[in-house]
């Protein structure tokens, strides 16, 4: 493969969006069409796989390959095409509902895996496109324009969730500061394993909350911004020693108590990196072949069954 | 009854060893070159709640078993007595199953009374199995307390069945040694020790033995002994299959197990995922990405799928093949048990219409052949496709010959090729065609880029809610299955076994097949008969089945569930009534005598419904 | 045309409120006394795609839409001339809908010339309307530029529209003034001015108006405006329901919000979960504890709960009941679309054979009877029921005579009652009974404990995999489902619309129904005609449903699919072929002038299909 | 209501087990018979709800209300009773496949809403009626007797999963130390929350890794037991002031590493506990009935729509 070098421009297609005017997806889609130009991702090699909701549309708008599949379920085809394919870069993207409501489960069992893909989730706090409805991020106490009433239940802290699960790079990314997204998601997407950007995502239409003047704290005396970057302040969230599990839990733990971090003073930025085996390592352990062909590679189809029909004797 | 042929039946707590005797016994007689068929039956349970195990045997074609037995082992009274006191689980035991003059064979410790056989006709085989265990033990230089090694009952038994059909002591020893690989290789020889110590101990004590033997043949046939899960995994590993995802569930998991023993000397990606909505979409995800994609369950987890088959076919994605092995239901049900429950819900398993294939094999070797094809179609066709087994096909051993796999090709269905066809920005992955079925790219591939949705979408893949191309992407997409009606050839679809006209015409699918097919000789004593076996649920053999049907002089169907689903499909499909059909809904399989009593039951009352059931 | 009666359309990008607009009108007339009909149409899309809203209102019955529009509101381009170069959203607007002389209403700042509407027929009203709207904010009080209230532009067209009509301005101002409530309240009085300042706009400029108008009846009687969603939701109430889980889901959300809006004041639990499988789990969950539980779902979500479904059937839940809304499918197809491609799924929503009853009203009159039934039935028989809607009669407005609650009765079915009943040790919550309805206790209830199971169990509720108590069991359940046969009805399973005898036999099911019936007049001109709305698809109404179609003389069914579930469903249950249907299933619903088009075409061509569209 | 006192014998019922000798899950079962027998619960108001397994089959052994459901859809199911009758004693329990794999989503959200109701997972690392593969506990490079290879992806830590997800009660119990599981249980249904008790479980027949020797330390030097009592530690999982969001997060933060502790040293014990608002009080805020009626309890069998229908005129 000569080294082809790519723009942005290279990941558009024509297709006309139909998010709403304003809308942070806009930014989140720039933030990955960038990212992809900065790693010089040859557009066929990356599969781009959505789930339902406004989010799960923006396979459309990237030119890669792209499959907008099921709502909650993305994670679990984005698996399966990295299974198949290991080759691909594999980016899994939609919704907070998609994410941490019907795809809780799938969430919570990816993380364990490590397999390499990156995962994209579009946090608007909100059931976008079943009209604005409180999605699991809602806080408690929260209600947007579009609820009759308070929510009541708690909502979910990604980044906690993540870090529970196994994720080995976590970070929480917001939609209009897309410089620093480009940079969380070209990372992501070089970390070996399972990584996680959560993006905070401004929903005009319904959530009245916390939109982009909020998040510039337009609204504040002094009128500074709500959101600070995690590695202005020092922050490491490296595990420099991946075999040591004090270091492990010490950066778990750093990492859970500034993921609780909100209010006037919410950190974007990675909160945790480890780098260790993913699953496509171990499984070329068991299956050598897998370390250098992918899956879909390989020749399979004059498979010789014979002695297993001898085992039968 | 045939020369030759027994039927041998064990009986024990679960976990006490029972399958590795009757299966290391039905292998030896495979081996020895007798046809074979064997099934389990167990409850929903690890350790302790009664199982049995049968093993039919002998010259002569054997695609089922019988009700009869002649010679049976007890490692406990409930598989003599049953247990009539305890309304949980109520059953009076498979002493009653015993021809005249059969055998017993039963632990002399169990302290049974001879009248409390309540027959005289028996020939009792009372052994010391403890002490046999010891003995053996002793002989492989090992000292032991019996106590310690009670798992080793299955031996003793197994020795002593051996005797007593005067079968062939060191085939069965052979396959003991076999059978003990890794951690527990040491234990081989033991084993070996132990069944001949209770073989010699029964020729010495019970020289008379019983009336009814085996013989292995002089110069056995080249046959395999295979059962469903087996036959579906190989097919599986024929056909190329790259990926299978599986969620542990009975009678399903057996078959992933094999692949996934297998996965590095085959090359195949087997992943166990955390429930059946992930197994069903990962599956997807590796068909979308190219591999030959697969995943097997049984109802609970297809009732988990349904979303994404139907995501599958809007999407045209070659595949998955779905496995499903029924169970009974409904619910969690009977989850051990075999039933034919789930054709309807195979049919419509999720929302809205959509495309796929569905085919039932009747044995494990058309499992064999049905689910390698299955992924032709997959790939043709550009659907899932699903084959629809069930927990009697799946565990049951039967022996065939050696799969012939010349006539066997791989055909991968129409792909992208950046060399001939539009590519970049002009490729339409779901190009409107005559055939309905459009060239598809996989990822990685240049050119052939496209982004795909669950939505209806326009020949690019774009959401597109119009309405000329919605109706043109219903027709396309519907084309196909059409075409695959029109290619797939009829001997897939169904065969009329017997003669092509009959004084009655039995209709079935699936798992009944053995039991009808061992049935016909002695119904056909009486009338002619024939039997239309179904394969190809859908799409539905229509012309044929109606054809055949509408000149059958008198039809009856036989059908694993209550409700008559296929009874129900034909009249559905064809407009044609089966005005009788035989019905086994508690969870057991039809034996070739229920199939003979029921079908007399039928012509002579002329019942709608005859129900089956053996206490 | 019948006098005094007007078809009216509306077009523009979602979120331009013209959703409001047509919604003051339809009840407008509604409170007039005239018959409404209003349907929208619009994408799966929160704002800019296009979409539009139609108003049928006048004198005689109407319960559909007709295609030809007397008046069409045009807020963009595309309402009037569609998308024809792009092929993503590719379709041709509604000018061609418009009769002759009928009025075009649009916003002058399009800057149509009037070459462009390529037709010399039309009645054309440019308005300026950003400019009414900042006249209007004036006569409020309000100095604002147009474009910051650019949403009231929804209200300009509502004034010219009454204008134009020369319908009652008082009425539809008053009803401008009730519909902001709460946080908006201080938008009404702006939005009056407006209509207003249209109103004598048009009236000024316009003196000629148009020849199609509406007036009020002079002694409206008390009707109600009324699409399904809000039927249901009401039934739900009226019938008791205590708990209602959902998951938001196009188009039954409404249904929920409805309900949740109303929790507090009729003391009903309404709950958000976090998917499909938890919204049916714990319906049965509360169900189980006792309360009438219900949920309510469109066809991705039904899919996700069918082995919640099979769960509570062979546990005897008494319910839940679920509302399945159906959209355009397969897959996420068409969301926002129409269809009834779920029928075959919903009477097989999971493995095994289970008791369930599927019961498909025709109009919202309909839903709101059988939501109510629905949870007498559940208590009854003790098993899930499914009540099948589709997103056209859930989201379709219509007028109702006040609904007649009178005759209602509250039937809980049979409880466990400690006084009369065996309790404790001694009560069986399964007993086997001849009816197969055992009484039932709810936890809290002294005496009444068990222990239940999704497992085959005994009377007790206790696994149980023997064979008699499981025939014994499957027996007692489907007995119940024949009870339900038995004692559900005529008028809740089928209504044969028309004279008893005629020349041609419609047969659908569903919402088609209201299109048929206002077809049936014309179609009636020149032949006699008759139509069999089929209601109950499980137990289905298998004699009358035969007896009627063996006596017509020339029957077509007309389905909102592909593939004619009914005509497929009919022909399973009872043998009779229907031998011609017509079918739309481009996601949109069918109007009278479809039914009157495609009959006479199928009776004309005998085409065994007949497909619908419209483009 | 009379006060009336029960003993564990209250709860039996005449059901023979059908596990193996042996199992784990007796301890399970004896703790929560007794458990409720020193909370003098009345039988009749308490109901079980289980899902799918060998654990699944607890509540046909104890003689309250009981309902063996789905795989993995207990919380579901319980949560839909406890809703409809609050004033029943709610408990959930099943395996440790039912809760953290199949039920993960349900789990998470569960976690979330602060429902009143406990839930036992049975933990015994493998899929027990489905013949022992790995369940989600079972840590990497972990191999139990029945599986074919090393587990590859990381076992989940059902404390720091609680912990992420909102449980306001988070333990961990031994099966086989029955005198203190039954402390933890009962303080467990005690909890007005979401409590989790996570119970180490034997396995004899599928997990030949972690025995009862293997717990009691048989095969260690010195003998001693691997598993402690946290309590025993000075530890205090109790937040003191709910109010105060540090020390929430400081709790959490606790728990969480004392939850990675393993190996030799494993606690168990309470990690968390927090008292809050549950979200039956936060119903009955918006519906005041709910304050003194369980939803079942309500007459709505003679309501009157009639101001709906006039909503429609
Ligand atoms: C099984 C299923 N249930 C419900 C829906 C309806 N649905 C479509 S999008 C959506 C929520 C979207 O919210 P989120 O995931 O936060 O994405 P957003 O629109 O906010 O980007 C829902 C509930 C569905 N498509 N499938
Ligand atoms: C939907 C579904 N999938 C799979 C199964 C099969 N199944 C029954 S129990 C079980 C796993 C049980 O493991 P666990 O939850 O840990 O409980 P244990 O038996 O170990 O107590 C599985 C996979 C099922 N019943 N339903
Ligand atoms: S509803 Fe919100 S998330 Fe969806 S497109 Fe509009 S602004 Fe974006
Ligand atoms: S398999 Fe394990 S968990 Fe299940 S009953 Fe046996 S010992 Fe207990
Ligand atoms: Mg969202
Ligand atoms: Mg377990």
């Amino acid at each position: 493969m000569t080294a082809q070098t790519y723009t942005a421009k290279d990941y558009k297609t024509d297709v006309a969006s139909d998010w709403c005017p304003g809308c942070g997806d806009f930014g989140i889609l720039r933030s990955v069409q960038r990212a992809l130009a900065e790693l010089h991702l040859p557009p066929h090699e990356v599969a781009i796989i959505s789930g339902i909701g406004c989010s799960g549309k923006t396979p459309h708008y990237i030119g890669t390959y792209g499959l907008h599949t099921l709502h909650g379920r993305v994670l679990t085809v984005a698996t399966g095409v990295k299974l198949a394919n290991h080759k691909l870069t594999v980016l899994a993207l939609g919704g907070d509902g998609d994410a941490y409501g019907i795809g809780a489960g799938y969430f919570v069992n990816a993380g364990r895996r490590n397999l390499n893909l990156t995962y994209i989730v579009f946090d608007n706090e909100v059931y976008g496109l079943t009209k604005g409805q409180a999605s699991p991020t809602l806080d408690k106490g929260m209600r947007t324009k579009s609820m009759p009433d308070e929510a009541i239940v708690e909502g979910i802290n990604p980044i906690a969730l993540a870090l529970s699960t196994g994720y080995t790079f976590i970070a929480r990314g917001y939609a209009l500061d897309v410089k620093h997204l480009v940079g969380l998601i070209t990372r992501a997407i070089q970390h070996p394993g399972s990584a996680l950007v959560d993006v905070l995502q401004t929903c005009p239409t319904y959530n009245n909350l916390h939109t982009r003047d909020w998040y510039a704290g337009k609204d504040r005396s002094g009128g500074q911004p709500r959101l600070y970057h995690l590695e202005d302040t020092g922050y490491d969230p490296l595990v420099h020693n991946p075999d040591d599990p004090d270091e492990v839990v010490a950066k778990k733990v750093q990492a859970l108590a500034r993921s609780y971090e909100g209010g006037d003073h919410i950190p974007i930025g990675i909160f945790y990196q480890l780098e260790t085996t993913t699953l496509e390592e171990q499984l070329a352990r068991r299956r050598p072949s897998l370390q250098t062909l992918a899956q879909v590679e390989m020749d399979v189809y004059d498979r010789d069954v014979s002695p297993l029909f001898e085992q039968l004797l | 009854m045939v020369a030759n042929q027994v039927s041998w039946m064990v009986g024990g707590p679960q976990g006490s060893g029972i399958n590795a005797a009757a299966e290391i016994l039905a292998k030896a007689c495979s081996r020895g070159g007798l046809a074979v068929f064997s099934n389990i039956e167990y409850h929903s349970n690890i350790i302790g709640k009664h199982s049995f195990y049968r093993v039919r045997a002998g010259d002569g074609e054997i695609r089922s078993h019988v009700d009869e037995v002649h010679l049976l082992v007890a490692l406990d009274k409930e598989t003599l007595l049953g247990k009539k006191a305890d309304p949980q689980v109520h059953h009076i035991g498979h002493l009653h199953q015993v021809v005249p003059q059969g055998g017993v064979i039963y632990d002399a410790a169990l302290d049974m009374g001879t009248e409390e056989f309540g027959r005289g006709d028996l020939r009792l085989f009372p052994l010391p199995f403890l002490d046999l265990i010891e003995a053996g033990l002793r002989a492989g230089g090992k000292e032991g307390s019996g106590t310690q090694y009670q798992i080793m009952k299955n031996t003793v038994l197994l020795g002593a069945t051996v005797a007593l059909l005067d079968y062939d002591l060191g085939m069965v020893t052979t396959i003991i040694g076999e059978s003990f690989t890794g951690r527990k290789a040491h234990l081989a020889h033991l084993n070996v020790e132990v069944a001949r110590v209770a073989y010699a101990y029964v020729k010495e004590h019970f020289p008379a033995g019983i009336d009814f033997h085996l013989r292995a043949k002089a110069d056995p046939p080249k046959q395999i002994l295979i059962r469903g899960v087996v036959a579906a995994a190989i097919g599986k590993l024929k056909a190329g299959c790259g990926f299978q995802s599986y969620y542990p569930i009975t009678p399903a998991t057996d078959e992933s197990f094999y692949l996934e023993a297998r996965q590095a000397d085959y090359d195949i990606t087997v992943f166990q995922c955390e429930d059946e909505i992930s197994s069903i979409n990962m599956a997807v995800g590796a068909a979308y990405a190219g591999a030959r994609s697969a995943t097997s369950t049984s109802g609970p987890g297809l009732a988990l799928m349904g979303e994404g088959l139907g995501f599958a076919s809007i999407t045209e994605t070659a595949g998955p093949v779905v496995c499903l092995y029924q169970r009974g239901g409904p619910s969690t049900g009977l989850p051990t048990r075999t039933e034919q429950g789930d054709l309807h819900f195979a049919l419509h398993p999720a929302h809205g219409e959509f495309e796929h294939i569905v085919v039932a094999p009747g044995d494990a070797v058309e499992c064999f052949y049905a689910t390698f094809e299955a992924f032709n179609w997959a790939d043709r066709y550009q659907m899932p496709v699903i084959v629809l087994q069930d927990k009697f096909v799946a565990n049951s051993y039967r022996t065939a010959p050696w799969f012939d796999t010349s006539g066997l090709t791989i055909d991968r269905g129409a792909r992208f090729d950046p060399q001939t066809d539009a590519g970049g920005e002009a490729y339409r992955r779901y190009r409107f065609t005559a055939s309905g079925v459009s060239p598809r790219s996989r990822p990685g591939q240049p050119g052939g880029m496209y982004r795909g949705t669950s939505d209806e979408h326009d020949p690019f893949g774009h959401i597109h809610e119009g309405i000329e191309n919605r109706m043109s992407m219903v027709h396309k997409r519907r084309r196909k299955l059409a075409l695959a009606a029109q290619e797939i050839p009829d001997e897939m679809k169904f065969q009329l076994h017997g003669p092509p006209v009959a004084d009655v015409t039995l209709v079935s699918w699936g798992s009944p097949k053995g039991a009808i097919l061992d049935a016909m000789a002695e119904l056909s004593r009486h009338r002619s008969v024939n039997f239309l076996q179904v394969r190809l649920m859908r799409p539905f053999p229509v012309d044929a089945v109606a054809r055949i049907l509408r000149e059958a002089k008198r039809s009856i169907a036989i059908e694993g569930n209550f409700s008559g689903q296929l009874t129900n499909l034909i009249r559905e499909q064809t407009g044609v009534t089966v005005p009788q059909r035989i019905v086994r809904f508690d969870g057991r399989p039809f034996s070739q005598g229920d199939i003979v009593e029921s079908v007399e039951k039928a012509l002579a009352t002329g019942d709608p419904v005859v129900e089956l059931s053996h206490i």
